[in-house]
């Protein structure tokens, strides 16, 4: 299958959304495209496995190049591995969930939709470039979207979030921006396609400067500690589609790009560096989870959990083995689906309660069960309980960095493992305010979920629970790409 | 003869044009709205024309060079006066000298174009100051405005100056060379203590016309006095003109001093950035607020020039300017629609200004993000090959430093974007129905705004030309 | 008492140049900071001259280059002089000190 | 010592005397005046230095143009007699200083500077080579710059004119430009 | 060989009622729900009795030896080569007979509840609920794969956390219900790292290679095991503790035993299900699955669990001795036997005539399986009556409830070990195994026993006699209709568990269950089971001076040894230590300070940056002073330094 469809496809859909006559148009577009995302990338999922049946060790499929900038080098350069189709079903999923919950968005419909799926347009372009340079043009494309939709469908200090969430993305995509150059200049036939990048050995001293650039770059997308704290205002100010979104997909570009560029160009840099890799991430993991703690508002919870469990990905890749590094892919869909969700249900209750404050609910389990039975069900997912997705990723990340046999990696690894507990206290705290519990009088009368709600719900379960049953697809799918990554690192001195 | 036609060819067209105003103007026969159509008409023909019979060759000695590269520079500039023209028709119909303002105009870009193409400082320092006088006087255009007087004066006393320290450089240049054309300058610089003066005092000349720190002080009083289209000229016509030759001179006349320029434009444009993102943070008149941000624009600018391929530099910085004359001129255009329509200028006052007028919030947003150099905007394409070329010495530090006030500028363009689209105002600028002219002039901005980056052809044929 | 040359002129040329500067730097009336623009220039004449004579005879250069000047200063002082009238007009002051509103 | 040289001094002398006072006068008139006898003693060295022609453009259009120009201006602008006002000291002090400095650096830059100069024989600064070379197109000639000045002129009238008449009467006068434009 | 699908039925029968009921109950199926659970579930009672007949009868004995059968595997999720989770069915003595238990109790309990939780608004989600643990918990027993037993055991303990909070609008439940899960949950960390540690040095996930190479001593991996060293303990060491806290996390052992009390917040039924005769067992199961490991490699970690389990029979059997709401002193009395296993287990050894303690703990598993039941039932029957859970609203109960009472009656005499009911066969073996091996555990647990006779009549007595309240005095309970002790549906539970609990002792265990699968002769001493049965009977006249008849007795006990019984009542405070780590250091010393460096230090760099970046900008504006001079005079100075600079400075 042709790659380029996947972005021309949000395209086409965005033209049309503008074109489009009033609201209701609108949201038809929208839907019929982000379904036909979602057939798109299944497909590409089916496409991929038979031809990766067929054609066992090839580590790009479906590569396809056009020229664009020939003088600098720069290819329109497509392809895709086992991890970049986990990530398109995921922003898959999380898209048309998205677009399904804001169905009632009365405020510049048009607009919000645009800039909705202009978002979808960075996130597949981003995960299907080979060509670093299309790579971060897309990483870039997808900020200026998050800032307008924070700014003007969101709620609370949005101004602030909104410019704090810009500033720090484009501070972390600067550093990348310096890191590539670096890589740039050090290849003998300038190039930034990322497969030449790999085949060529880039000195040890640049890794040693371009590595932390780019790792720290992606890594401020991906809340690395301590360039969190967009997080938890970006997402809390953010409207309901806008949050399912930044966590649901943006925070992974950051992950994928710590991964593929980071990581697998510069397996020295990645060895030098993994220590303290694995330092800041036990770090935002625990203290993620503390932070999470205290928390009294719904969104800020699972905003610092989100900044918890993202730590888990930095966690699995800085561990440099296989099966830590399967897990944290694993992790970033997972964690994906599940955040999604979770802001998903979140929104749900606000549109009804009009708050978020933990205190002021309780109970709703009475008046809308199948909202709190979500709640349940994300909240038991982002704590780890078995057969849902959670689990099966950090599992996975623990077995993998348990494969290092000293004290240090071990520490990490049961510090890590400690934060299961305290998301499960925090986790608890906050169902068990909201949906157990008395139940307030203004609430008696409040409805429980409308049909998008339902069916964005059910799509991202459906995904949850794929993952959570079954995980062997999926593992199957991603380990074939990580083994390509770990034969360079294991290559390299 | 006929070899000298296709080589003064810009020049002549724009002698003609600027002629055909006087006997018009004379002739005090046409409407302002039938002018304004006719003279766009013919900047139009004449922007087409600068496609064609594109040679290489010099004249009058060596006083006059030009090459295919130097006639596409011309033809940007072309491109730039003939968005003016269209932009700020609203603006050009009220005035009642309307034609003098183009003559004015048309001089200056006749001065740029020598300019560009000047082999000889004689010429070079002529064109110049034909570039410089007339704008003075269309500074001052807005003539009951009493800051449009005193940005009148404020630049032509500050040119005058400069141009005083310009050529006290020219002439100990004069003498410690014995030559004033560029062909014959480079292999008589050693390098000297005194030839480091004279470069100094040379390059301040040109700092002062691309308002580079510290030379820039003019700048923000001056755009603010004067009419906008007068500050879209000089923003973005004059700018681009003295940013060609500045290249030229640099890599051509004063390649044996490389060392030293080199290290001074790191030093500049790293103050330039800074002074011009500080001071833009906190603007509240938009001209102002533009005026310091195209100071920081320049302070990239000087990124790309201090790559060590003259080629990467100058195909990336005449690229840049290209879209920068979208860009900026897309801003101004959106500026001049309001100030004209309402007398707005503050930024305050374009709080809620999507709610009224969505097309000239999405124009300037275009432009604002394009200036900030946001995917998929053709602003993103220019930085970063200006930083790319910058690079190519790889100085990490210096590199970091650029690509952080890219932060810096964003949060200032940003403050705008905030107030067109979030902020709430009771009162906002209300429906404006735009001129058909500007409104041309706007979409061919957001247009190129948008192709001139996904269309890589443009860059190559650019690169071609060097 | 030694033979005036090249040196003597580049003097006070140089001399001429500074004191025009210091006269733009202090004096708030605008037609005398025209003025000291004038002598700036006059100090650029005298050393193209004082090259072109005493270095550079074999060309016509610095002369030309002085013919030139003298024009351009002359067109600039009109123009000046023009914005400086208007400028009195609105402000009642050629006072430099009075045309400040723009600054920040 | 020569009688050249005592004259030289003396112009100088005048021409530099003159200019310290031009731009320290408190009386705008005596600015001018002072201003006028500066540049005559430029017009001075340059007869000094046997440049005739330059000399007498000199005399022509700084004493004869640009100075009375200026003093008209004054006329406009000012009400005769009175005292301008000073700037601050400190401001001055600073002024000096800068101009000092830069003086100072410059000079020595000059000084360290050896002039190589040309030896190939020299060409007469007579009106003739100058009228040759000046509306010559070919190589060493001037034509190009001279057109260029005459568009300056014609593009600074105009200005003018625009700025400095506000009253309705400016094509009149721009028909008068023209005319004199037409060299 | 046995046919998995059917094995496999057996859990996902539930499985199935639990979606059935969990999707549909609400809306379309309502009452019939109850009927459709119990009947899924009696259909896999019936294969699980089936399955355990064939295993013991039919194929499960290889020349005399029980074999661990893997009828089905399926690799569920692999990590590396050989390391995988793999979903399986492994057919051992204990996991069959665990099959049969559970299942069998779990359709008690389904049937008792048909009549016990009728007119429940949320009945549907009751059953799915039930459905969903007895899956979790069959799927637990009959893991093959170590990584399988955390993922079921992870659900049992949801589910139990769902049912807990069953009557989610009662604060206390809440409560209860996170304070369980939370606190297993903080176990389960515990059993997660041993998994991860056993599974580095073994190797493998699978049990039987895990158990094979750790236990043969020629094995490259328990020499690695060995060698690797922590703390002066052995890897393989640390790995069983902390599987062992996992399991004493489930089993509710000291010092992790608080959740349990509070756990009786839920519906009757289930704590007899849940927290009395299956999932509290399951620690016990972990320990008795992995035993070889415990035994042959890892004496250290057994005797500890011996000690343990002691501690906890003795502090479970005084706490019990002092409570007044019915159910805790239930809940404690669990604990207490809960105890004697796990201490059974521990000082037991493999294989052969010593692996008696093994085998006594898995038998008494099994009866109290059956009279705890049995005993949490009669005590819902008679909640039910009295809709109070405190002793004090009871009392000469026997008239009016005689099924109920007898029933209860024979419960008490098997738990306090009176032959010849259930229990008094199991403790006797644990007890001698005590005996054999250590002392003073065996101690411990005689004592524990004559407590466990005298609190377990205390309550029957307090129940069912002392004061004389006639039917005329409840006319509340008239009022709510409740004439009878419930109907036909919450008897014949009872019935059926009183009949288990009078006969099962008479079972001959050890021929089935041992540590090593042969069959073990359980040879009986009457001079050995003197003194026990002595204890058990003074207890039980003590209990009956005390409280057959309303008197003041106790309480004069009482305040006699006043601090003694202040800090039994108070449970030793334990709860109140716990509240204090939680509130007051997890929360107050660790959570408030980084969520305010979060906000103030780390935020606060960020936003500091942004407003130095404006306060300078503000700083300089004077720069820009709108003076032209002042301009051309930084323009000069420019040129000037700029000149300076590249002459003199910087070549």
């Amino acid at each position: 299958m042709n790659l380029v469809y996947l972005i021309l496809l949000p395209l086409l859909t965005a033209v049309l959304i503008l074109l489009a006559r009033n609201a209701t148009q609108v949201k038809l577009m929208a839907l019929i495209g982000s379904a036909a995302q979602i057939g798109m990338s299944i497909y590409l999922y089916v496409a991929y496995t038979t031809e990766a049946a067929f054609s066992k060790g090839t580590q790009m499929y479906f590569e396809k190049q056009y020229e664009w900038f020939p003088s600098w080098h720069i290819t329109f350069h497509l392809g895709v591995d086992g991890i970049s189709v986990a990530m398109i079903l995921l922003t898959a999923f999380v898209v048309i969930a998205g677009v399904l919950v804001s169905w009632n968005v009365e405020k510049m419909t048009k607009e919000f939709y645009f800039l909705l799926i202009l978002l979808s347009l960075g996130a597949y372009g981003f995960f299907i470039s080979l060509d670093l340079f299309i790579l971060f043009f897309f990483l870039e494309i997808a900020v200026i979207p998050k800032y307008l939709l924070i700014g003007i469908w969101g709620s609370g200090k949005k101004e602030y979030s909104a410019n704090k969430l810009a500033l720090m993305l484009m501070g972390g995509s600067a550093l990348v921006l310096v890191g590539l150059l670096g890589l740039y200049f050090t290849t003998p036939e300038h190039s930034f396609d990322l497969m030449k990048l790999s085949q060529v050995h880039i000195p040890v001293d640049v890794q040693r400067i371009c590595f932390p650039l780019l790792f720290v770059g992606f890594g401020v997308f991906t809340a690395i500690f301590p360039f969190h704290t967009w997080v938890p205002d970006g997402h809390s100010s953010a409207p309901t589609a806008g949050s399912m979104f930044l966590a649901g997909i943006s925070m992974k570009l950051g992950g994928y790009g710590c991964l593929r560029v980071a990581t697998y160009i510069m397996p020295d840099g990645a060895k030098e560096y993994s220590t303290i890799i694995i330092v800041l991430s036990s770090i935002a993991i625990l203290y993620g989870a503390f932070a999470t703690m205290m928390q009294k508002d719904l969104k800020y919870i699972n905003a610092y959990s989100s900044v918890s469990h993202c730590g888990f990905v930095l966690f699995g890749i800085g561990m440099l083995t296989k099966t830590a590094m399967t897990g944290a892919v694993m992790q970033m869909v997972s964690h994906g689906l599940m955040t999604a969700l979770f802001f998903a249900v979140i929104g749900m209750i606000y549109e009804r309660t009009h708050t978020r404050q933990v205190k002021e609910m309780g109970g709703l389990l009475k008046v809308m069960p199948f909202i709190t039975t979500l709640l349940f069900i994300v909240g038991l997912c982002s704590l780890g309980l078995p057969g849902l997705s959670g689990f099966v990723a950090e599992m996975t990340i623990f077995m993998g960095s348990w494969e290092h046999p000293d004290m240090f990696h071990r520490i990490a690894t049961i510090i890590a493992c400690m934060s299961i507990v305290v998301t499960a206290v925090y986790i608890l705290r906050a169902v068990g305010q909201t949906a157990m519990g008395p139940l307030k009088d203004e609430y008696k009368n409040l409805g429980d979920a409308k049909w998008n709600e339902k069916a964005a719900a059910i799509i991202l379960l459906t995904g949850i629970l794929a993952i959570g049953i079954a995980p062997s697809w999926l593992n199957d799918l991603i380990k074939p790409a990580t083994e390509i990554i770990m034969q360079k690192i294991a290559g390299a001195q | 003869m006929n070899e000298f036609c296709t080589l003064l060819k810009s020049e002549l067209l724009i002698t003609v044009i600027i002629f055909l105003l006087l006997f018009i103007k004379i002739g005090k026969g046409i409407k302002n709205d039938g002018l304004l159509a006719m003279i766009q008409f013919l900047l139009l023909m004449n922007l087409i024309a600068g496609f064609f019979f594109n040679k290489t060759g010099s004249l009058f000695g060596d006083m006059f060079f030009t090459s295919p590269l130097i006639a596409f520079q011309k033809n940007i500039l072309n491109l730039g006066v003939y968005l003016i023209s269209l932009l700020f028709a609203d603006w050009f119909r009220k005035h009642e000298h309307m034609p003098e303002f183009f003559i004015l105009m048309l001089s200056a870009l006749l001065g740029m174009f020598f300019m560009i193409s000047s082999g000889n400082l004689l010429i070079f320092y002529l064109s110049l100051e034909l570039a410089t006088i007339p704008v003075a006087a269309m500074v001052n255009f807005d003539l009951d405005k009493k800051i449009s007087s005193e940005g009148a004066m404020k630049m032509i006393l500050s040119s005058a100056f400069s141009s005083g320290i310009l050529l006290f450089g020219i002439s100990l240049m004069y003498g410690a060379t014995g030559t004033l054309s560029f062909a014959e300058i480079p292999a008589a610089l050693d390098g000297s203590p005194l030839q480091i003066l004279v470069l100094v005092f040379l390059f301040s000349g040109f700092a002062f016309k691309l308002s580079i720190v510290p030379f820039h002080l003019w700048t923000a009083d001056v755009y603010e006095g004067a009419p906008i289209a007068t500050t879209a000229f000089l923003s973005v016509i004059s700018k681009g003109s003295i940013a060609f030759i500045f290249i030229t001179a640099l890599y051509k006349v004063f390649q044996p001093m490389s060392a030293v320029w080199y290290n001074m434009l790191i030093l500049l444009s790293v103050a330039t950035m800074i002074i011009g993102n500080l001071f833009a943070l906190r603007q509240q008149n938009i001209k102002r607020f533009l005026a310091f941000s195209s100071i920081a624009q320049v302070g990239f600018i000087l990124v790309g020039i201090s790559s060590n391929s003259p080629q990467l530099g100058i195909t990336s910085v005449v690229y840049f300017i290209l879209i920068y004359v979208f860009s900026n001129l897309a801003a101004f255009g959106v500026a001049a629609v309001i100030s004209s329509q309402s007398g707005k200028e503050k930024i305050d006052d374009y709080k809620g200004l999507y709610k009224t007028n969505p097309f000239l919030s999405w124009i300037l947003a275009l432009a604002l993000f394009s200036l900030a150099g946001i995917p998929p905007t053709a602003g993103f394409f220019g930085k970063l090959f200006l930083i790319t070329a910058g690079a190519s010495k790889s100085n990490y530090g210096f590199v970091t430093f650029v690509a952080l006030n890219m932060i810096v500028s964003l949060y200032y363009y940003l403050i705008v974007v905030r107030a067109v689209f979030m902020d709430k105002n009771d009162a906002p600028v209300e429906k404006i129905n735009i001129h058909p002219a500007t409104k041309l002039g706007l979409v061919i901005c957001g247009a190129g705004v948008i192709l001139v980056g996904l269309m890589s052809w443009i860059y190559d044929y650019i690169l071609g030309l060097t | 008492m030694i033979e005036p040359g090249l040196y003597h002129l580049l003097f006070i040329s140089a001399a001429l140049f500074f004191i025009g500067v210091f006269g733009f730097f202090t004096r708030r009336n605008l037609v005398i900071m025209l003025m000291s623009i004038e002598l700036i220039l006059n100090s650029v004449n005298l050393n193209f001259i004082a090259f072109n004579k005493y270095l550079w005879p074999n060309k016509l250069d610095g002369l030309f280059f002085t013919i030139f000047i003298i024009a351009i200063a002359a067109a600039e002082a009109a123009v000046a002089i023009a914005i400086i009238i208007n400028l009195y007009r609105s402000h009642r002051s050629i006072d430099v000190e009075n045309a400040e509103e723009m600054k920040f | 010592m020569s009688g050249s040289t005592v004259i030289f001094y003396m112009l100088a002398a005048l021409t530099l005397v003159s200019a310290i006072l031009s731009v320290t006068t408190r009386q705008i008139f005596r600015a001018a005046i002072f201003l006028l006898f500066s540049l005559i003693g430029i017009a001075g060295l340059y007869f000094w230095m046997q440049y005739e022609f330059i000399a007498a453009v000199q005399i022509v259009v700084y004493v004869g143009g640009i100075t009375v120009l200026i003093i008209f201006s004054i006329f406009l602008t000012q009400q005769a007699g009175e005292l301008l006002p000073t700037q601050k000291a400190g401001r001055k002090l600073f002024a000096a200083l800068a101009a000092f400095c830069g003086f100072a650096l410059t000079m020595l830059q000059v000084y360290q500077h050896s002039f190589n100069r040309t030896n190939n024989e020299s060409i007469e600064p007579n009106v003739v080579n100058i009228g040759n070379k000046m509306l010559s197109t070919g190589d060493g000639g001037y034509a190009l710059p001279f057109e260029l000045v005459s568009i300056l002129l014609l593009a600074a009238l105009v200005g003018c004119i625009v700025i400095a008449m506000r009253n309705k009467s400016s094509e009149k006068t721009t028909d008068q430009v023209i005319s004199n434009i037409e060299v | 060989m046995p046919n998995a699908t059917y094995i496999a039925l057996i859990p996902l029968l539930p499985l199935v009622g639990f979606l059935l009921l969990g999707l549909f109950g609400r809306k379309y199926i309502k009452n019939a729900s109850g009927i459709i659970g119990t009947l899924l579930l009696l259909v896999s009672t019936i294969l699980a009795l089936y399955v355990a007949y064939g295993y013991f009868f039919d194929y499960g004995k290889v020349n005399g030896i029980y074999q661990k059968l893997v009828p089905l595997k399926y690799t569920w999720l692999e990590f590396s080569p050989g390391v995988s989770i793999d979903m399986g069915i492994m057919l051992d003595p204990i996991s069959v007979m665990m099959l049969v238990v559970v299942s069998f109790i779990s359709l008690m309990v389904h049937i008792y509840s048909l009549g016990y939780m009728k007119g429940e608004e949320r009945f549907p989600v009751y059953y799915s609920f039930l459905g969903l643990f007895t899956f979790s918990m069959l799927g637990l027993v009959i893991a093959s794969n170590i990584f399988q037993m955390y993922f079921f055991w992870e659900l049992v303990g949801v589910s139990s956390f769902l049912l807990i909070g069953y009557y989610y609008d009662k604060p206390s439940a809440v409560a209860a219900c996170k304070k369980a899960f939370i606190v297993t949950r903080f176990a389960d960390l515990g059993f997660l790292i041993g998994i991860l540690v056993l599974s580095y040095y073994g190797g493998t996930l699978d049990f039987n290679t895990l158990i094979q190479r750790l236990t043969s001593p020629e094995s490259s991996e328990l020499k690695n095991a060995m060698a690797a060293s922590f703390l002066g303990l052995s890897a393989i060491t640390w790995g069983v503790v902390l599987v062992f806290i996992g399991g004493a996390g489930k089993s509710a052992m000291f010092p992790l035993h608080i959740w349990l009390p509070d756990a009786m917040e839920g519906p009757t039924p289930v704590s007899a299900l849940i927290h009395a005769a299956t999932m509290v067992v399951a620690g016990v199961f972990l320990v008795a699955r992995l035993f070889p490991v415990f035994a042959i490699s890892a004496p250290e970690a057994l005797s500890l669990i011996g000690y343990v389990g002691a501690v906890s029979a003795l502090i479970a059997a005084v706490i019990a001795c002092t409570q007044t709401d019915i159910k805790r002193v239930l809940a404690y009395s669990t604990m207490s036997q809960i105890g004697y296993m796990m201490f059974a287990l521990g000082v037991s050894k493999y294989g052969g005539e010593d692996g008696l303690g093994y085998t006594a703990s898995m038998f008494h598993l099994f009866t109290h399986a059956m009279f705890k039941a049995l005993l949490f039932l009669g005590a819902g029957a008679v909640i039910h009556f009295v809709h109070s859970n405190e002793m004090k609203d009871m009392g000469g109960l026997r008239k009016q409830m005689p099924i109920t009472h007898l029933t209860f009656l024979i419960a008490c005499l098997a738990i306090a070990g009176v032959p010849p009911f259930a229990g008094f066969f199991s403790k006797e073996e644990i007890l001698l195994a005590a005996y054999q091996n250590n002392t003073a555990i065996y101690w411990v647990a005689l004592i524990t026993s004559g407590l466990t006779a005298f609190y377990m009549f205390r309550l029957y007595f307090n129940i069912f006699w002392n004061k004389d309240t006639s039917l005329e005095e409840r006319a509340g309970a008239e009022a709510h209709g409740h004439h009878s002790e419930g109907g036909f549906v919450m008897m014949m539970p009872l019935i059926l568990l009183a009949i288990g609990a009078a006969a099962a002792g008479f079972i001959p265990f050890g021929h089935f269950v041992s540590s090593d699968g042969t069959a073990l002769e359980t040879k009986f001493h009457v001079q050995f089971s003197i003194a026990p049965v002595a204890l058990g009977l003074v207890g039980i006249f003590t209990a009956m001076a005390f409280y057959k008849k309303q008197n003041d007795k106790p309480d004069r006990i009482a305040s006699s040894l006043s601090g003694l019984y202040k800090a039994a009542y108070h449970k030793f405070y334990i709860d109140e230590l716990y509240l204090f780590i939680t509130k007051k250091v997890l929360f107050n010393l660790i959570g408030k300070p980084i969520a305010w460096i979060d906000k103030n230090i780390v935020d606060g760099v960020i936003n500091a940056i942004g407003n130095i970046t404006r306060g300078i900008s503000e700083m300089i504006r004077g720069f820009q002073s709108g003076k032209v001079q002042q301009y051309a005079m930084y323009f000069l100075f420019g040129a000037i330094g700029l000149v300076v600079l590249f002459i003199y400075v910087w070549h």
